[in-house]
């Protein structure tokens, strides 16, 4: 009865078609044998593709990404879970504040973020390096990982908490034998997305690494500034692909 | 009985969870809250002490064009951005289930992929002798002008807002109870009317959290107007960047970088008073 | 209220017969057919290994001014039925008319049919004169009548110092009021009620079954209400239909439901009933020897063909089982007492049958109190035993 | 001998509402105790309370003579059964029953055995490794009420514990929670809003009206002699008669409704004194007749305004002299042919069937 005109399912199939474009008008251009970005003139290469295992560039800096996103998505988990039980079992008056605290980041445009935790890092020495972007990172991803945890305890009926209680459980045991088993898939969202956030993450990273530290994003934004190389291309369809995979097996799991 | 529901367990709660509730806000205070005004410090010290970054800012005609650009780009790219994630929001609420998982696929594809893999894709379609002039030349209109322009930036910023615009609204959609519908219908209302009289003032509320965060989002936008305006479009949060790293004119960019701030909260104050407004209202 | 027609109806169902004839209102005609369902089947997912048959072969004709009720357990196909009417649903095979017109292809908004829903469904946005006002409004009505109709439906549901809050602010009794008055505006022709009652607590309801009541009667307009609770059907209803797995049990006043229950579903679902089962010993005339095992021989008239030896089930409610101090020969168990203040319930066992009985407390005849332990007696009021085929 | 456990003055505010005004009150070891009242009477809060869930603002809860008010929950050894169960829905039915056993690191040969003995109690044999959501409303019921008794509780509390349940399964598990109770011989401490609930379970009941306990006895003596109108109307359905020129007569009281005279027993012709009372009767005291019966008091015309048939009963309402409307019960053929609206009939009642209500 609703949701069936034709000219709206016409639109929103354009808009549809929008959003992929520019994922799909991607995929040619990562073909070429040629060294500069264009469209395969007939010719197909996978050189790009092989490009992608250069040890000294690109591989490298899919290493720095892995291993500041583990980091950083982690670490950020666990603070975001440890901050929403302990609003969830003491409501404390300042829940409110305390939320729109650690949600900040989020709000903050990227570049005042940027500035801010630039000043940080320059003060105790730690810009360009390893611990210094994992640091930034947690910071700007945290927020992400707070909103699915706190999403997943206010659909915890509070009463298992009581009820653990009143059966002889101390909190801590409350925690670690009901809380946390209820929440598990909250939390396993909240490091996925947080660890999404991090390997993706550009803004901050541009002004807090870039010589000693190279991520992925920092790699593809200097191809992208100078010259447009095409491993740039095949980079960009393999996470292409590797996200609608996931997004489709997920959905086929439901 | 409200008040009931905030105070049990305090009382014999261990210490363990204050620790646990309190990590992460101390956390960020030191590493974000308080670096943020030694950030405003910067921007009445540097280079030397005075309000002499700010008096630049809002007094040079460089600034003041940039951030009439800004504006403008944010709310042309806020105004298209908006229809677009209605209809798609709507589609994926209200479609019927192959329709709306499409849509849901279309949606959240792009929002995983990282803004430079976006910014990239519509680099390869708008460039010069990029995809979008060879169609162009192919329906001989070869003088369209593509290329890095504000309508570059403008069209990479609604492909990046598109996926979060739809989150708020159709969360709003969600809980509107279709017999609302049903009971318009029964009274005599045509379906298109039920749209207008009904559905969309119900769906309000998420149309603006939809519009302060689009604008607020596209404020700070960053990554997608560098890669796609080439330094052509330059807006203010590329300002704070070649400020910081080109001219090393550190308190310039930490003061623009205050000013971003104060504008996203009065825009974020604003909005929230507009939503008070809209509820007062009785229509 | 009736009167109050005279504006041209924009809607294509105010041609086809609302036009009143002078002195023959087609609402008010006693004797008229309200609304009339032939052969009514609906399929969900027909085809599909999901088939669901949510209504099968029912026939059922509600007359004009009748306080109509569908009662049946939920997930019986009550709702659906009356999502049909109001146009909400379609139906896979069938006929539906609504005072004699083939509605079976209407959308909702050209029926001559209001509803109101289960959470009563009031737009969130609009004031209750607001809510009250839209179909008036749907129907093109001048101002001067909008506003005037709307001052009348809220003075008829004692809503008039509410009228200009929204719904969000109000109790669950004053949203159903509003609902009410939202759905009268139109005047609809027919009525339909979705366990509009279901969301208010015990007291609450029972007083807003008196003013549903009493309303219908104002108004003379039809009502089909739907409810999962007994109760309610009995106590509002001028005839009750019963509903169980997509099947018209029965159809019939509320006494009729309750006394001559035609099988052991509406004999269980209709207050409370002791199922026994039996076997019969001899028919003389209209009236049947039976065979409780373990008990002994009781009497029943029955009305259909039964032959000896025939295995039957018997329906006793427990008020009408009399208990006496345990002299008698037939002999039962008081297993447990129960106390509800206004009466007293006994648990019993007679040979391997557990019965329920319910003795009133109070008016001006004392009553024996037994306790469990007790050997009581047990007897039958006249006429209290229904033999039951099926 | 100290009572079981006592509530001493026990008050409760949230802000400005006050939750509890002094409550007392003594549990009597292996009772059914039931709560009952209207929501926001208090009733939940002192469970809670007793739980150790939420402190009160002052006063004590003693258990055999000893304060218990700064026990942690954990330490108080009261079983719970919640509104909603609030069953652990990742743990089988075994696992959330042994849960308790668990935390206080009882052996596990040990809690298979007290585990198995409940399931057989609660009748779960055969569902012992399924998921709360794989059960029904019912058999998650008796999951929690097992959960709570396991660690044999001295005192089990139950928050509302069957307001979830439609109504035929509530009955059912009505009787097994007695059953239960009698088999455990522990003490119940039952929350509820529902007065056909309360009566038909528990041994005393103690009614809450805004924060306060307004009645505490046995479920026959607070149906047959309530001590206020709040008592009467929430136990069920009681007429009330307004009375004038009412005086008191060797223990009783002798008044009028209108030009009808009335009587009643009036044990205590005190707290009446210059007050406005009014004559309250249960409606299946009530008598209906067409003839005008010989009677000099106790009878009232009535004129009926709604006949409301329920199937085993009749419901007739009226209305008498003096404004009152009158509403009672009858058996279904208790005149012959049913009374219709606007039929002028006689209602009288028996003089020990009336009660004098301060009103």
């Amino acid at each position: 009865m609703f949701g069936k005109s034709r000219l709206g399912g016409f639109l929103a199939g354009a808009s549809g078609l929008f959003l992929l474009l520019p994922l799909v008008a991607v995929i040619p251009f990562s073909f070429t044998a040629k060294r500069f970005l264009s469209m395969p003139d007939g010719e197909y290469s996978l050189r790009h593709y092989v490009a992608i295992f250069d040890p000294d560039t690109w591989l490298a800096s899919i290493g720095t990404s892995t291993l500041v996103a583990l980091l950083s998505s982690v670490i950020a988990t666990a603070l975001a879970a440890a901050f929403g039980i302990g609003i969830w079992l003491r409501r404390p008056a300042s829940g409110r504040f305390l939320i729109g605290l650690v949600l900040l980041p989020i709000i903050v445009p990227p570049v005042t973020s940027a500035v801010a935790l630039y000043f940080l890092l320059a003060q105790i020495g730690l810009l360009d390096t390893v611990p210094g972007l994992v640091l930034s990172h947690v910071v700007m991803i945290v927020p992400f990982a707070v909103i699915a945890i706190l999403g997943a305890l206010s659909r915890l009926d509070r009463n298992l908490e009581l009820a653990a209680r009143n059966l002889g459980a101390s909190q801590m045991q409350s925690i670690i034998m009901v809380i946390l088993p209820n929440i598990r898939f909250g939390l396993f969202a909240a490091w996925f997305v947080s660890l999404v956030m991090s390997w993706e993450e550009s803004s901050v990273t541009l002004f807090v690494s870039g010589v000693n530290v190279i991520t992925l994003p920092k790699r593809i934004w200097d191809n992208l500034r100078l010259d447009l190389d095409p491993a740039v291309a095949a980079i960009s369809v393999i996470m292409i692909l590797a996200t609608t995979l996931v997004i489709l097996l997920r959905k086929s799991e439901t | 009985m409200m008040r009931a529901q905030s105070t049990p367990v305090r009382r014999y709660a261990a210490t363990g969870s204050l620790a646990m509730l309190w990590a992460l806000p101390v956390i960020l205070t030191l590493a974000y809250v308080l670096p943020f005004a030694g950030v405003t410090l910067w921007s009445v010290t540097r280079p030397e002490l005075g309000l002499q970054n700010y008096v630049r800012i809002f007094t040079g005609a460089d600034f003041q064009a940039i951030f009439f650009r800004t504006a403008w780009v944010c709310l042309v790219s806020t105004a298209i951005t908006i229809p677009i994630a209605y209809l798609l929001a709507y589609y994926w609420v209200m479609g019927s289930g192959r329709r709306s998982r499409l849509v849901e696929i279309c949606i959240f594809i792009p929002f995983w992929i990282s803004v430079l893999v976006r910014a990239f894709g519509w680099v390869v379609i708008l460039r010069n002798n990029g995809l979008a002039s060879d169609v162009a030349n192919a329906f001989g209109l070869g003088g369209l002008s593509t290329g890095r322009n504000v309508w570059s930036v403008i069209t990479g910023m609604v492909h990046f807002m598109v996926p979060f615009a739809v989150l708020p609204m159709a969360s709003v959609m969600r809980k509107i109870d279709r017999r609302v519908l049903l009971a318009a219908l029964g009274l005599g209302c045509r379906p298109l009317g039920v749209f207008w009289r009904i559905y969309l003032p119900m769906s309000l509320p998420g149309v603006f959290s939809a519009l302060a965060m689009t604008f607020i989002f596209s404020l700070g936008f960053f990554v997608t107007p560098m890669i796609l305006g080439g330094g052509r479009v330059v807006l203010t949060a590329e300002t704070v960047f070649v400020q910081m790293f080109q001219t090393a004119n550190w308190g310039l960019g930490a003061a623009l970088g205050v000013v971003l701030l104060v504008a996203v909260f009065a825009i974020l104050w604003l909005s929230q008073r507009v939503m008070r407004i809209e509820q007062l209202m009785s229509r | 209220m009736q009167r109050a027609i005279k504006h041209p109806d924009p809607r294509p169902r105010a041609e086809s017969n609302i036009v009143p004839m002078a002195g023959s209102d087609p609402v008010r005609h006693p004797n008229s057919v309200a609304a009339e369902v032939r052969n009514l089947r609906k399929t969900y997912n027909a085809g599909t290994p999901h088939a669901h048959e949510a209504l099968k072969d029912v026939d059922l004709s509600i007359r004009a001014n009748e306080f109509f009720t569908l009662l049946g357990p939920s997930g019986c196909g009550k709702t659906t039925l009356l999502r049909i009417l109001g146009g909400f649903e379609m139906l896979t095979s069938g006929t539906c008319r609504i005072f004699g017109e083939d509605v079976s292809r209407l959308p909702p908004e050209a029926r001559p049919v209001n509803t109101v829903f289960q959470q009563y469904a009031l737009f969130p946005h609009m004031t209750v004169r607001r809510n009250i006002a839209f179909g008036l409004e749907m129907l093109g009505k001048p101002r001067a009548e909008v506003e005037s109709t709307v001052e009348r439906m809220l003075d008829l549901v004692h809503m008039t110092d509410y009228a200009d809050r929204r719904p969000d602010t109000m109790s669950g009794g004053q949203r159903q009021r509003v609902a009410l008055a939202r759905a009268l505006a139109p005047q609809p022709k027919l009525l339909l009620l979705d366990e509009p009652l279901s969301a208010l607590d015990l007291k609450l309801r029972q007083k807003m079954r008196l003013e549903l009541k009493s309303l219908q009667r104002e108004t003379g307009i039809t009502f089909i209400f739907v409810t999962h609770d007994q109760e309610e059907a009995l106590a509002m209803s001028d005839r009750v239909a019963v509903i169980s797995n997509g099947h018209l049990q029965q159809v019939g006043t509320p006494e009729d439901i309750y006394e001559q229950p035609q099988s052991r579903f509406v004999a269980d679902f209709i207050g409370e009933s002791n199922l026994i089962e039996a076997k019969v010993a001899g028919v003389t005339g209209g009236e049947a020897s039976l065979d409780i095992e373990g008990f002994g021989k009781v009497h029943a008239p029955v009305a259909e063909r039964v032959e000896d030896g025939q295995k039957v089930w018997l329906s006793i409610r427990p008020e009408r089982l009399v208990l006496g101090s345990g002299d008698g020969q037939e002999r039962a168990k008081v297993t447990d007492r129960t106390y509800l203040g206004n009466a007293v319930e006994y648990h019993l066992h007679v040979g391997e049958h557990a019965l329920t009985a319910r003795s009133p407390r109070g008016g001006l005849r004392g009553r024996q109190d037994f306790a469990p332990g007790d050997v009581v007696s047990v007897g039958f009021e006249p006429g209290s035993i229904k033999v039951l085929l099926s | 001998m100290p009572a079981h456990i006592s509530i001493r003055k026990a008050c409760k505010s949230f802000g400005s509402f006050e939750a509890l005004r002094n409550v007392s009150l003594d549990i009597e070891k292996g009772e059914f105790l039931t709560f009952l009242g209207p929501s926001g009477s208090g009733k939940s809060t002192l469970l809670n309370a007793i739980a150790g869930f939420e402190p009160l603002s002052s006063g004590a809860i003693l258990k055999n003579g000893e304060d218990i008010g700064a026990t942690p929950a954990d330490r108080r050894n009261f079983g719970m059964v919640f509104q909603g169960y609030a069953l652990f829905p990742h743990l089988t039915v075994v696992e959330n029953i042994g849960f308790s056993l668990r935390v206080r690191k009882v052996a596990r040969t040990e809690v298979e055995g007290r585990v198995a003995r409940m399931v057989d109690l609660v009748g779960l044999r055969g569902h012992e490794h399924k998921r709360p959501s794989a059960l029904s409303g019912g058999q998650q019921q008796r999951v929690a009420l097992a959960r709570a008794l396991v660690f044999e509780p001295e005192l089990l509390l139950l928050d509302e514990p069957l307001s979830a349940l439609d109504k035929n399964l509530r009955e059912q598990l009505q009787d097994e929670l007695v059953d239960i109770h009698r088999k455990t011989g522990t003490t119940f401490l039952f929350v509820t809003h529902d007065q056909m609930e309360a009566m038909a379970m528990s041994d005393r009941i103690a009614i809450f009206d805004r924060g306060r306990i307004v009645q505490l006895d046995r479920p026959n003596v607070l149906y047959d002699e309530p001590n206020s109108r709040f008592v009467a109307e929430f136990l069920g359905t009681m007429n009330t008669l307004p009375v004038s020129r009412q005086r008191a007569v060797a223990g009783e009281l002798h008044a009028h409704v209108g030009e009808f005279g009335v009587r009643a027993m009036l044990p205590d012709a005190e707290q009446l004194a210059g007050k406005p009372a009014v004559l309250a009767i249960r409606p299946e005291k009530l008598t209906l007749c067409r003839e005008r019966p010989k009677a000099d008091y106790n009878l009232l015309p009535m004129t009926i305004d709604g006949v409301i048939f329920q199937g085993g009963t009749t419901i007739v309402k009226g209305s008498a002299p003096e404004g009152a409307s009158l509403t009672l019960t009858t058996a279904r053929d208790a005149l012959g042919n049913p009374p219709s609206r606007g039929e002028q009939l006689w209602v009288r009642w028996g003089h020990l069937d009336g009660r004098v209500l301060a009103g």
